[in-house]
């Protein structure tokens, strides 16, 4: 199949770490999903992740799920459906409200080769795994002088949904971007949802995989059978040369968006989906900055050491004097989310505070 | 004859707080029934979970407590709020995310609070609130009140190492907790066998040298009086509880969850509602002529009224302004109440 | 006592949040502890701490300390010696070990009004209780609508000490900081310690005081008796007009050294000593900056969205055309931790490291 | 006759057995002498937590195994890495940091390694690698094997939430799993009774649908024996068993921490010092004329010349090398072995 080629590398066993410095060229990653010459399907992200979970568990009899209702429930988001019926109980496993349990019990899993796909119904409840993702899956195989790998996907959506209020609406990303071990990946689109929770069931490394809640239901095309995208790739999914617009999952859209608007003022924005938040594909940042000059990062959580921050760091410290303005960052509120809705509206990244960002660095505004 | 006006007077007195039980549970109904419509009306957003078949698990506990008692719910805590007698509009204007609701719009349905009538929440994590009910009950007998923590959680809880950690400490350190397990047989889709070994969940209670009891949570009788040795036994010289509370909950886990289907029948569920808490408990008053039909209907149709109005006050009040949105993420920030009870 | 009206605000009840917003001035941050003219005594940054807790202790019968051998042990690192005789068994409470469940129950007494002091016996056994610090702690007052106050603090030793290996190594205040909700303090000196604590002690908000492991036998003058600093503000530990070191607890010792190694090659280097990582002492910082027009950043965690980016991202965008260079970062290696000792010494912040960061931003390496 | 002849070989491969235990407890308490000694030189850095007074568990229980099952240990693992025939060069160098080292000196102490050998760590946090453990045993029974996960612990850890989340789950899915608790009666300073509700912690198996038994850990005999029939109910079809064993650390809890002072007493420390495993286990061989004085001393000889052949060879190895400091922080990047063994 002509995709077939495209975006392995990172995908196969045993060369994980070379994401983080192989060069990957640069006409791998085309622009827009469509260029695919594959035969595409329009599928919800949703129905895309789980044709991902679907395909990793027909190719390898290593890979399972286990999690919260991912079995006869068919899923709390139905990302796992038909998946029981398919492959049966013990491939497919519900367990208790017990997400440090459960996380240590994939850990143990892969410690001995198996490879588990661990759901948290959302990344809010992870908060009681931390511990074994830090402690056990990040540590694992250095400490143990390389001997115990640590094969698992820890899934689940992530990041406010619609006034769930404060314990519900989290993004975490920047904790476990924070910790070396781990890999975290967010794809914004239905054939990146596709693409990369293939290549992190693959990968040798413990991928912190997190979807947006809200993104489940959107469609978009997607290439059908074996599509791997390398983790670690970031995808200019719109060009410009104004303005660098860096976004990733839900803020995506919102950038595209932000494009349009400013388009219509007359501004070339590039939007920039880094798609994997750890390792960051470095070298796609900094092209599309030298050529833009400017550059805002639109993250969903919070700003105090968010993973934007990291990118802002990145961009001055490598190209400062590239830069024809600081690189501002648009981000949720710096609060818990509040239940009400025009407070969490509020409280919400937009188009239009993104626009304003751009405009800021182009001193337009 | 001074005796028998003075027992008549009991009586009635008995005869009005046991309708008073009643009007609670269906306040309770008719509050879920009222909320369900709205959150269809898109009034309400966010995650809702309804109480219905529930009702005499919250009102038999908190029956038995004091006004200086302390509680601690889930997610799943409209009856109980409404039981300790936070009025119905503060809670459907919370509901409706409005500055009059109970938590002033910021909590929704999940987080409600009345630190005023010492319920401290609604909280969203499973089993994430069993410690604090601990360390409520820690900070009685730290000032040597006799007060009491009441907990209340659903069995699939008892699985989570929250629950084993907060209940262990509760059995080294004798403190005045009551953790009531409203087992309503699921824990969204999975039923109680498939997630805890041991089908008797009481008996976690040896784990924790703690007293336990098994009741049936569909008679309201029968929680008033396990409810009521339980608190004997809280109060001082204080000593911890596990009541496992058998019921079932007569809707889906939330808004969003069918009544049957992946994970139950519809024939399981229907012979569940035979076993209505409200009906059990309205045929015994009528039995003991505490009422009739007549005055029943009236009772629902004035439930009903206040639900409605409550329904109305809720649409009728103000969002938050916006800059609510920063404030209360610290102190000296626009605090409404005095900050904590004591 | 003279030094009673220094650095009151934050401390009292009620004020907390004022520490986000009131300007402090300058002249209220001697900038050397021998300045005061408070009674001194020489203290280990152990028994600064140790006389904190017994002051705050004697002055309000609602605080407590509760933890993993803080009673009869004496506390693992001896910072709660002598308490449990003189306070009993009620307020200095020994836990299992069960960090999920003990700092719940701290919570839940601070919920009724106490002030609980809960030990981790370091942080990173914390990450079991993350989910309560940062789910019921953090969210507390603003999802009660304000009616339930949080005057709790976490503390313990943060970071590295020697050898102890991947799971025992970890400085997290990245990921505190990143919570709104939370306060991040990091004393570096004996004095700061104490008058840290103390306020902390007294804050209506929870309080994650991170203390270093490797300086609690580092001497240094304390004032006696009441004793305050604001959680808030940074000082500057020696100034400077050629480059700012800001540093935060391990790495200011490194960053005063690194300003000695500096100038004895005519370097004048500024030591800007965050102490409080949440909230930021931005004016402190960009008044520096103004100054020095070169920053660097040293911090002994991981680089990965670290406390430190969010100082550069604030420092960038604040006083973007005041910057002569890029700010460069020193941080722990990107890996966990090592036990092989010359492993662990190279992953570490050194004087030497900082020194070259600080060259290459003055252009002379 | 013939008969009397293999009886005589068996028995003669029994005494050889048994001697063999002999001296795998000795080889433990030399290494850990050694090690203590090699931590005040300061060859040996970090925490250091030895096992001396709980040699006959370890022996006892690896003594059940297969070389295919699994084990799972604390930061006070040594013992049972030795025990499991790692070899004491391997874990005397990765005490010192040093490249030969079974974890290639990163993991030191409490991060013993051996994938060969089916010993996957060395923990530090208490009751973090029980859940590994039982999802070592989801792993066997997922593979359809019929191995064996064993898992030790400290008592202390009974109290921590990933013990109970990970024994609920292994008593629903009846895992082949043993969890060993080592009661040695002390978490730290911490006495069994001020941490723990319940005094019999086997009696938390009840909580989770398993098997228990409470072992005497200080007789080999008996540890042998409870190991054994655990085994056997965890080979398939397999189902869990909680197994307490009751032992005492006859130092303290690691090199920072003396012997007896805040938490215990000198008569206490001595009233248990005179249940020596390893004085009860050689006096019982002795008994039954298995081994004589000579050849014990001989035994001792030996094990001593081991371990100083161990420390030599930690001494003499070498760090690793600076690059090291990347390798191993994701596959693909330096591993040394085949990674995960199935
Ligand atoms: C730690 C955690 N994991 C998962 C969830 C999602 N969740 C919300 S309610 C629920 C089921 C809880 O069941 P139970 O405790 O029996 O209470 P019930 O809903 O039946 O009242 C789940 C899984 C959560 N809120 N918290
Ligand atoms: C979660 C966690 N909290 C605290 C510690 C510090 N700590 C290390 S060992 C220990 C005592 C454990 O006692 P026990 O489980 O009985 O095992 P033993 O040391 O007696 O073998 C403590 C508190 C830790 N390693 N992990
Ligand atoms: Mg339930
Ligand atoms: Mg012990």
């Amino acid at each position: 199949m002509s995709t077939s080629t495209r975006g392995t590398g990172n995908g196969e066993r045993g060369t994980g770490r070379e994401t983080l410095s192989v060069t990957v060229p640069r006409s791998l990653f085309p622009v827009l999903p469509s260029r695919h010459r594959a035969t595409m399907t329009v599928l919800t992200y949703r129905d895309a992740l789980n044709q991902a979970l679907r395909e990793e568990m027909v190719r390898d009899p290593d890979v399972f799920l286990m999690g919260e209702e991912v079995g006869v429930y068919q899923g709390a988001y139905k990302v796992s459906r038909g998946l029981l019926e398919e492959f049966g109980p013990n491939r497919v496993v519900d367990t208790p409200i017990t997400e440090l349990g459960f996380a240590g019990v994939g850990i143990g899993a892969a410690m001995v080769g198996l490879r588990p796909i661990i759901e948290f119904m959302t990344w809010n409840f992870a908060l009681l795994a931390v511990d074994q993702i830090v402690n056990s899956a990040a540590k694992m195989r250095y400490m143990s002088g390389g001997q115990v790998g640590m094969p698992i996907v820890f899934r689940g959506p992530a990041g406010a949904a619609l006034q769930l209020a404060a314990q519900h609406s989290q993004s975490f990303e920047a904790m476990y971007a924070h910790i070396p071990g781990l890999k975290v990946v967010m794809p914004a689109t239905p054939a990146d949802a596709k693409g990369l929770l293939k290549s992190a069931i693959r990968d040798d490394d413990p991928v912190v995989f997190m979807e947006g809640e809200m993104l489940y239901n959107v469609k978009g095309e997607v290439p059908e059978g074996e599509y791997l995208i390398p983790i670690g790739s970031a995808e200019v999914k719109r060009a410009g040369d104004q303005v660098t617009l860096v976004c990733y999952s839900k803020t995506v859209a919102q950038s595209l968006k932000a494009a349009d608007l400013l388009e219509a003022e007359g501004v070339a924005a590039e939007v920039l989906d880094l798609r994997t938040i750890r390792p960051l594909d470095l070298e796609t940042i900094l092209a599309s900055v030298r050529k833009t000059h400017r550059a805002v990062v639109a993250e969903e959580g919070w700003p105090f050491a968010g993973a934007g921050a990291q990118v802002v760091d990145e961009i001055q410290r490598e190209v400062f004097d590239e830069l024809d303005a600081p690189v501002l960052r648009v981000t949720g509120a710096d609060v818990p989310m509040p239940y009400n809705r025009h407070l969490e509206k509020a409280a919400k990244v937009s188009p239009e505070k993104i626009v304003a960002a751009a405009k800021r660095v182009l001193y337009v505004a | 004859m001074a005796t028998t006006k003075a027992a008549r007077k009991a009586d009635t007195k008995t005869a009005e707080k046991y309708r008073g039980y009643l009007r609670q549970m269906l306040l309770i109904r008719r509050f879920e029934e009222k909320a369900g419509e709205a959150y269809s009306l898109g009034k309400i957003g966010g995650f809702c979970h309804l109480y219905i078949g529930q009702e005499a698990v919250a009102v038999g506990c908190l029956s038995q407590l004091r006004p200086d008692d302390y509680i601690t719910a889930t997610y799943r805590e409209h009856g109980h709020a409404l039981t300790r007698g936070i009025p119905a509009r503060q809670v459907m204007a919370e509901l409706f995310g409005k500055v009059t609701g109970c938590s002033g719009g910021r909590g929704g349905s999940m987080h409600l609070f009345d630190v005023s009538r010492g319920f401290l929440g609604g909280h969203g994590i499973v089993g994430g609130h069993i410690p604090l009910a601990a360390g409520i009950g820690f900070a009685i007998k730290y000032r040597q009140q006799d007060r009491v923590s009441v907990c209340f959680f659903g069995e699939a809880a008892v699985n989570n190492g929250a629950f084993h950690e907060a209940l262990n400490m509760a059995g080294i350190w004798k403190l005045p907790c009551i953790f009531v397990c409203e087992n309503n047989r699921y824990g969204m889709g999975t039923a109680l066998d498939r997630a805890t070994a041991t089908w008797n969940i009481s008996e976690r209670a040896a784990s924790y040298d703690m007293s336990r009891e098994v009741v049936d949570g569909q008679d309201l009788t029968e929680v008033m009086a396990a409810m009521d040795r339980a608190v004997v036994r809280a109060r001082r010289p204080a000593a911890p509880t596990l009541l496992e509370i058998r019921t079932y909950r007569f809707v889906g886990h939330s808004m969003s969850d069918p009544i049957h289907g992946h994970y139950r029948t519809k024939e399981e569920v229907e012979a569940h509602r035979r076993r209505d808490p409200i009906v059990i408990w309205g045929d015994r008053l009528k039995e003991e002529g505490l009422i009739d039909d007549a005055a029943l209907h009236a009772m629902d149709e004035e439930v009903k009224a206040e639900i409605q109005d409550a329904y109305d006050f809720a649409e009728q009040s103000p969002d938050p302004a916006p800059e609510a949105l920063y404030e209360h993420v610290y102190a000296g920030n626009g605090e409404r109440g005095t900050g904590n009870g004591t």
